[in-house]
């Protein structure tokens, strides 16, 4: 299985009925492919929209239904829309239950930067510090590593999104938490050793007694 | 209220001019509007808005054409071109949390002197600005934002400007409709007063100095 | 012609086409009697309607369609609707061109009480402070004395509703501005001499060369 | 979202609850809930309004009933037994300007701390609150707003409970439903989902923990 296959899948496992959840671009955009049959999730897009359904056919598209990277969407029955200020009092209000973002590096006590690379990527942070300061629930979906080298680490040496730490990381290795406020590995990929999850972490992890097998 | 020329509207917009624009990626943005002030040229813009959408789209236009001396937005990172003017000293980029945008704009708009959010704090963004404890929980106090002009899209307005946005071409359009000092507005349909019910006007006539006639 | 008539027809003449107004209960809700044929203006209700229009005959009331005070109104063609989030930004973000308000006293300098006397009536504020903080011009309708005195004063007595001077007075005996901080006589009522208007008022009024007596 | 019986949604309140409420002079107020919390009977209830309506009128009901121990609203004047409560000390009264009290409770429903508000500056409102200088103009700090619950009526309510608000029956409704720990809804109508047009959903169907059905 690929590695993106791998996080949205294992994420997907996360969502529960009537959440309201918000996905990022990239890896988290791909979550929504691997909702339950029959679970009734509310899928936020911050542009405006809650109800986001897939891809509309060819001719059925409309310029103003758009997903927060400006490409065209449907919409579900039961979907609303609203303005940037709600869109934003929803996020930031605690009532997104659960948002799934990419990461650049995270920290042992999961610390978040996602943002920039000074000097080298400045996009903006758009809706990433609220997201991560608001939500209930934050799940990091990345890589593990990027070009070999760890993305979680002891600490950040980006600048960080959100002083809040997030509450899971979802890698194509391994999930980790942050009980009491420290990189705790929960579960491996089928394949994967929790030696070899520790080799491609930086941050020192602690190991629970028993590491269950990811169920995808 | 009045009803105005597309090239009439662009007219009225001075070098220098701070503008907040309606979209998202261009969706909901005044297009013809921004063709024209594109076609007229101006110089030393400062744009506020929440991105500047893509090369040859919307406010993307604006930055191609040389004409945005600051830029106030949350996302630049699909407009390598606002990127490079940026990097290259050109344009000023001032970066704001997309939550931290819209309620600085609303702020401005709705006599507010800002709000205080948890958003920012302790990153980057805290830089320059005075925190604040409430109950024991730490915000910073962002301070209320307004421009010269605002240049909102609608898909419907009523001959008097009530408007009414489709989907997500609403965005940042009905705030930045009260936190400017003069209104001007593109429609994709002008239609008779009554067509839009009451429950469904989003931004009352009231707000509106302008309106783009679609001759 | 009656006190309130002279106030509400002097008050009208202060309309402009296009005008966003609010009008407090009493008095000035008589002013939308006078509106001058075919000037467009509009007419905020503060609980969350532009396009205020008269009582509906017999069996046209909806519940759903009121003034601040719960009573029946229609609404115009071309009316809005919202929340009252959006109808305090309108007040206090300086869109409504104008409110016309009661005063129980206003000082020499413009200062407004009108929402509290102490142990006796404690109705709250409702929209009294936003209103005279927020709107580009006050204008307040009232009554030259009450039981014989004078509610023009020297200084309010009462609790001020803002540190905001308002714009004008009108009573059914004069008009009173407030150029440079001072209370200025600039109209009496037809039938009223100006030491009759300074003889009812505490506070010292300007007295230009010129008093025109108020247009109805 | 669960639908509920009036009689359960009622059984939720606990004694010494607070209760934002919708509604503005008894128009947009959950009545049915309001009549069923007055049979059921509670003690010392929080009330968080616009007003308190009339005696036999929506909170006003409560009042009578004497099962509330404090209000928070702006405007007590058309309800005497209200003001009678608190000059003899039965009730506490926290009167706020009314553009304050929405403010302050959005701010509670939209994760911010508070508001910089220039109403009540020099005032009695004044008193106990920070003031902070913003660009040379004063403001009053005034803090979030939240409560245990909101109850909240609607014009229409779809199956899932997207909610819809009929003309001025909307206003504090669409807030405090945002600003409470449980969201409890009455709708005129029940309806079936996609009837409401998503441009005229005003209060998403995720903000809602109950729906109470019209049996």
């Amino acid at each position: 299985m690929e590695a993106q296959t791998i996080i949205a899948k294992r994420i997907a496992r996360e969502l529960r009925p009537g959440m309201l959840v918000n996905l990022g671009i990239g890896i988290p955009t791909l979550v929504a492919n691997y909702v339950p049959d029959g679970l009734n999730v509310y899928f936020q897009s911050e542009n405006g929209l809650i109800g986001t359904g897939p891809i509309p056919e060819e001719g059925m598209m409309h310029p103003t239904l758009t997903d927060a990277g400006g490409r065209p969407v449907s919409a579900l029955p039961g979907a609303c829309t609203f303005d940037s200020a709600m869109s934003f009092g929803l996020i930031r209000g605690g009532h997104v239950d659960m948002t799934v973002l990419g990461g650049l590096q995270v920290d042992a006590k999961g610390l978040l930067a996602n943002w920039m690379i000074p000097g080298k990527m400045v996009p903006g942070m758009g809706g990433a510090m609220d997201l991560v300061t608001g939500a209930k629930r934050v799940i990091i979906a990345m890589q593990h590593t990027a070009k070999g080298k760890p993305k979680i680490l002891e600490k950040c040496s980006l600048p960080l999104t959100s002083v809040r730490p997030v509450d899971l990381i979802v890698t194509e290795m391994a999930v980790i938490s942050f009980p009491e406020g420290r990189a705790t590995l929960l579960e491996t990929a089928p394949g994967v050793s929790v030696q070899q999850v520790i080799d491609a972490t930086e941050a020192r992890l602690a190991i629970p007694g028993t590491i269950p097998d990811m169920c995808l | 209220m009045k009803t105005i020329s597309v090239k009439e509207a662009a007219a009225l917009i001075p070098d220098g001019a701070s503008l907040m624009i309606g979209g998202f990626m261009g969706v909901g943005t005044p297009e013809r509007l921004i063709d024209e002030i594109v076609r007229q040229g101006r110089r030393d813009l400062t744009v506020i808005a929440n991105d500047t959408a893509a090369p040859g789209r919307g406010i993307g236009k604006l930055v191609t054409a040389g004409l945005v001396r600051k830029t106030i937005a949350s996302h630049i990172g699909l407009n390598p071109e606002t990127q490079q003017q940026m990097l290259a000293g050109k344009m000023e980029v001032d970066l704001v949390p997309q939550g931290t945008l819209i309620e600085r704009i609303r702020a401005g708009g709705f006599g507010l002197g800002g709000i205080l959010t948890p958003t920012g704090v302790g990153t980057v963004v805290e830089e320059g600005k005075r925190r604040i404890d409430v109950d024991g929980k730490t915000y910073l106090i962002e301070i209320a934002l307004r421009a010269d002009f605002a240049l909102v899209n609608a898909f419907l307005a009523d001959y008097r400007g009530n408007l009414y946005y489709a989907l997500t071409a609403r965005n940042f359009n009905p705030v930045i409709a009260m936190a400017a000092d003069t209104v001007i507005v593109t429609a994709d349909n002008v239609v008779p007063v009554g067509v839009i019910a009451p429950d469904h006007v989003v931004t009352p006539a009231a707000l509106i100095d302008y309106l783009v006639t679609n001759a």
